[in-house]
């Protein structure tokens, strides 16, 4: 939990509007655990003036990290525009982890959308813990999809869908999901997506009584816990977000609607 | 010679005049991580009511152009967990403690302050007649000069300790509101709480916060933090303390010379966790560049014509 | 089917709800170098006043975050040499012109306010009672509802033009004033004027503008002006033209969604001189992909709750 | 005067404080005069907000202009760092050149500090007049000297002060003017520089009955005459730098103190 200048290596684009930071930052690459963020700063000036919350996408050896975001305002669009070389202020690493370890045989992890942003250093971790992972990742378009070499070549059941396109199911995640859910008495979840996915998923798990932990996201000012703009309740407490969270325990969440 | 950056609120003496503002620096400890607390002049604690609160619903902020809108609705654990487990943490801490308190009636405050201010750890006490998030209490006492007389005054026989009374810009006349802070028994007055303001999804047709309007800080309000100030040092005689955009120690001085005894910074917490020792540091830097050996000096210097 | 932009205040049709704002678009024809002005819905004059003014002491603007201060004093030519000069190049523009008047006295108003708006190319007048830069009248005609009525009672007695009467923002309660302009016999109401501020120079440590304070303007501003508009709306029946901040299309659309029949740009100018047409373009866009016929169907459309 | 997009080709330093941009904006280059500016956008965010304005520095028949500035606040900072490629947004050519025609034979300029970013195109037009040019130029310190050489071999004669360094006069360029000001009876000056200087050029050439020249500068909003925000008063009428100057006549200035 600090604030480190991030050295930025490489920014590339993996997928249509979808960018890759690659940031030297060898304190938060060694400190990060997967489901927890970072708060950057994308510019010296007061407009944007907010940091902006990413997901931590990946950590090496080497000292760098990775962020993987989807360019849907003036911030990430300033930030897309950021060229190597320069250095940006991040503060991290925020917020709980998933909780990797644990009497489960295997993983399922689920990401839609940018979801797919925390789920690769949850997988990463979850390859060195031996456990057998299932990742099933849904997107709105299949050009959406990357990496998919990496993951079956490590060992990862991938289960795919997409709305537009060829890859996989043609529809959401949650269609494959659902009936393949029982095959796996001894498992745990892990869920990241947007919140219509997440409450479709609360109502599938009623049913089957493994663990689950989801990554929530809201909107947020300080990161921290003090400013309590990021509340959510979770077992009828009011719990921020970014302080409590942003991991939780999926049947626990209240999403309002 | 180094500058002697101590100031004086009533009887509480600040090492320094930066202090952080209420509802963005927790309970006190929370940046602890990032940098050594008792470096600040003081901290002002999130506002604490008799009862807990969980505060407005969400969406409870949102980003404007050099600026934010809150809507938290002052989400606080309450007076009595507040005495039980948040004062105990700042015990080692060498910096003011100062505790922002509200209500719902003059009763109210009274009451809070009563529990508040009689522990040892806190060193005064910050009346907050100003938050625009509320429906009872907060800013409609605010911008009427009797019930504001009358909170503070019922706040003032609570206690000895330092009493800042935390004004509003959300009225015609803020001097008069001021006037009516002093009269009540006030030892200093801080401003400005945040504006009132308001931002609209036109993808969705809904704006930005729950409550729809919330209250705007950050840069974007600096320039009217500092007219109020300006106005209200012409009013009343006792310390002021200057609130509204500051983020950089430029911002401080600004303040100090039209004529504030101290500042709060807010917002700058989020951009910059480390941003108030900053401010600090480049005070220390000026005064000592110009060889001003106390703010008393510059404070309320600003001479007249343009820059 | 594309959009029809077309909006009403009172019995002045507009092409579409896209103005200038009074002191940021000079006489009207400054700008035609850029774009062509006849695209607007409306232009508004720099205020008018009896007598020519040369305006206050210099520096008279500052940058802020986000914003500037300007303290201009209302520096224009004067009714006569307004009515001799500048109207004729605006005989040929296919837009509205509408011209902003003020006085130091509700006499002055009912004059200044006589002669202009007897002149043919003038379709509407928008009355100041709202500068912050001037001494007498201005903004302390705006923060009174009896001297408010008052003023627009007399204007209204001199034509049956359109009369638009321009709000301040720095009052308490706006929609006391709002009433007591519509009680006057406004047509509608356009708000807001700028936001009291100031800014200090800490190496010379004096104001940044000579006249000490001035007006806020730009995306600063903006959260403020929704919020206000957002009381004004829900307190009078007649149209209002929001102002403050505008300078992008989804700008001008929080306003609408909030319940504004037109907005004006100002500051907007300074900063992309053809900006008022890209609103305009946006406004345009975002209808005919929604596919919205009529402004009227969104307006004022804003639902509860968080975006 | 219209709204260019100007690409920036090359940025480089010519003195330590001091930038020089390059951009690629062939109409501006086209139409613009000596003592004329232009309104540059520095950001696309709101902050800093508005526009600054810098003399044209140069034109060249390639299409390109340049500007000169020191980096002195936020916006001249954020420009220091805009690398070539990158299209800023400037308005111009706005305001009034200097009249460099006329019945005059020798052309006294006289320069403070950024007062040589105009004097360049001055010089730039005057020498293609064929009228004799003496360059009368003042800095602080003599590393903001820069183009001596290409000045002396256009046959420019070069008068130089500096308050700190070896090169030229030890002091202020007024000191060396004025003693020469009466050799020069056939002549027109054109002066740019801080309003100190100004102020004492309007004193010196009081029994020196050539015509002067001036450029002013004060804060600008619009730039074009709108705002009302850069008034000064020349003889006795208030006047807007931005659109009835910036060159005015030097005796007709009100420098106010
Ligand atoms: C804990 C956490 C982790 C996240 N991880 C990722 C990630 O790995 N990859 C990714 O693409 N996105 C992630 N997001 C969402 C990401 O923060 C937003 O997409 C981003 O802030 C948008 O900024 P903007 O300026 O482009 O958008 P704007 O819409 O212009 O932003 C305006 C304001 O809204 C906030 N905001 C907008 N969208 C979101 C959102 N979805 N969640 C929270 N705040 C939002 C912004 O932070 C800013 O304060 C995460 C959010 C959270 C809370
Ligand atoms: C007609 C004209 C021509 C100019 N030509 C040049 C030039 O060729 N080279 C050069 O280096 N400078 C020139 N200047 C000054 C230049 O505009 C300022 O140095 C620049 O705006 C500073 O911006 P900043 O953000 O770095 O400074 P800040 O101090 O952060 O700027 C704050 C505000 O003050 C204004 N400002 C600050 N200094 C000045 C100034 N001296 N004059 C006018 N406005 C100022 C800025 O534009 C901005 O609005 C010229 C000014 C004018 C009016
Ligand atoms: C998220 C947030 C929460 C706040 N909560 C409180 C509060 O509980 N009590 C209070 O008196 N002021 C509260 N404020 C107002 C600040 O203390 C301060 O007056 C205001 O933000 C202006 O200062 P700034 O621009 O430096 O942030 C809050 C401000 C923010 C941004
Ligand atoms: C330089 C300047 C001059 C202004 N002069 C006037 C004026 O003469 N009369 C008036 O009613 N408003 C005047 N205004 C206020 C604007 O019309 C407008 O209400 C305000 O700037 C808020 O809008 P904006 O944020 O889009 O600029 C002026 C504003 C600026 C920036
Ligand atoms: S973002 Fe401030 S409490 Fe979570
Ligand atoms: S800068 Fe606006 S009139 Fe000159």
């Amino acid at each position: 939990m600090k604030q480190h200048r991030m050295r930025l290596i490489e920014q590339n684009q993996p997928a249509p509007g979808i960018m890759r930071m690659i940031f030297k930052a060898p304190d938060l690459a060694r400190n990060s655990r997967p489901g927890q963020f970072v708060q950057i700063r994308v510019t010296d000036t007061f407009d944007p003036l907010l940091r902006r919350p990413f997901s931590i996408h990946r950590t090496h050896s080497n000292g760098t990290i990775e962020i993987l975001y989807r360019i849907v305002g003036r911030g990430t669009r300033l930030m897309s525009r950021t060229r190597p070389g320069v250095r940006l202020d991040g503060m991290g690493p925020l917020g709980n982890p998933f909780q990797t370890e644990g009497n489960f045989s295997t993983a399922l992890v689920v990401a839609g959308g940018m979801g797919s942003a925390p789920a690769f250093m949850l997988i990463d971790t979850l390859l060195k813990t031996g456990k057998s992972i299932h990742f099933f990742w849904g997107v709105r378009c299949d050009d959406e999809f990357f990496h998919l070499e990496w993951l079956r070549s490590s060992g990862v059941e991938l289960h795919l869908a997409c709305e537009r396109g060829d890859t996989g199911h043609q529809g959401l995640i949650t269609d494959i999901l659902e009936p393949m859910m029982n095959r796996y008495p001894d498992s745990k979840g892990f869920v990241c997506g947007p919140k219509p996915m997440l409450e479709k998923m609360q109502r599938m798990i009623r049913t089957f009584p493994i663990p689950w932990e989801v990554s929530l996201e809201e909107k947020m000012a300080c990161g921290v816990g003090v400013c309590m703009g990021c509340a959510v309740r979770v077992g009828q407490k009011i719990q921020m977000v970014c302080s409590d969270g942003p991991v939780f325990d999926l049947r626990e969440v209240d999403f309002g609607s | 010679m180094a500058v002697d950056l101590q100031v004086r609120l009533g009887s509480l003496v600040l090492k320094n005049p930066v202090l952080t503002a209420s509802g963005t620096f927790g309970y006190g400890v929370e940046y602890a991580g990032y940098f050594d607390v008792s470096r600040l002049g003081g901290i002002v604690t999130k506002t604490i009511t008799l009862e807990p609160r969980e505060g407005n619903p969400m969406p409870r902020t949102a980003e404007t152009f050099a600026g934010m809108l809150n809507s938290i609705g002052l989400a606080n654990v309450g007076a009595d967990c507040f005495i039980k487990e948040k004062l105990l943490p700042l015990e080692p801490l060498d910096t003011a403690v100062m505790v922002n308190i509200a209500g719902s009636s003059p009763d109210e405050y009274e009451k809070v302050a009563l529990k508040v201010a009689a522990h040892e750890r806190v060193d005064a006490l910050e009346v907050n007649i100003s938050c625009p998030n509320v429906n009872k209490g907060g800013l409609a006492f605010g911008t009427d000069p009797e019930i504001t007389r009358e909170v503070v005054r019922r706040v003032r026989e609570t206690t000895v300790k330092p009493l800042i009374v935390k004004l509003t810009p959300n009225v015609t006349d803020i001097t008069a509101i001021a006037q009516a802070a002093v009269e009540g028994g006030a030892d200093a007055l801080s401003l400005i709480n945040t504006v009132l303001g308001m931002a609209v999804d036109i993808e969705t047709r809904r704006p930005l916060l729950a409550r729809h309007v919330g209250g705007l800080s950050g840069p974007a309000i600096k320039p009217i933090a500092l007219a109020k100030l300006y106005q209200t040092v012409r009013a009343v005689s006792v310390p002021l303390i200057g609130i509204g955009g500051i983020m950089t120690w430029q911002d401080a001085l600004e303040f100090i010379i039209v004529g504030a005894t101290a500042v709060q910074a807010g917002t700058l917490h989020f951009v910059d966790p480390c941003g108030a020792v900053k401010i600090i540091e480049g005070i220390k830097t000026y005064c000592d560049e110009k060889g001003i050996g106390d703010l008393s000096s510059i404070r309320g210097s600003m001479e007249d014509g343009g820059a």
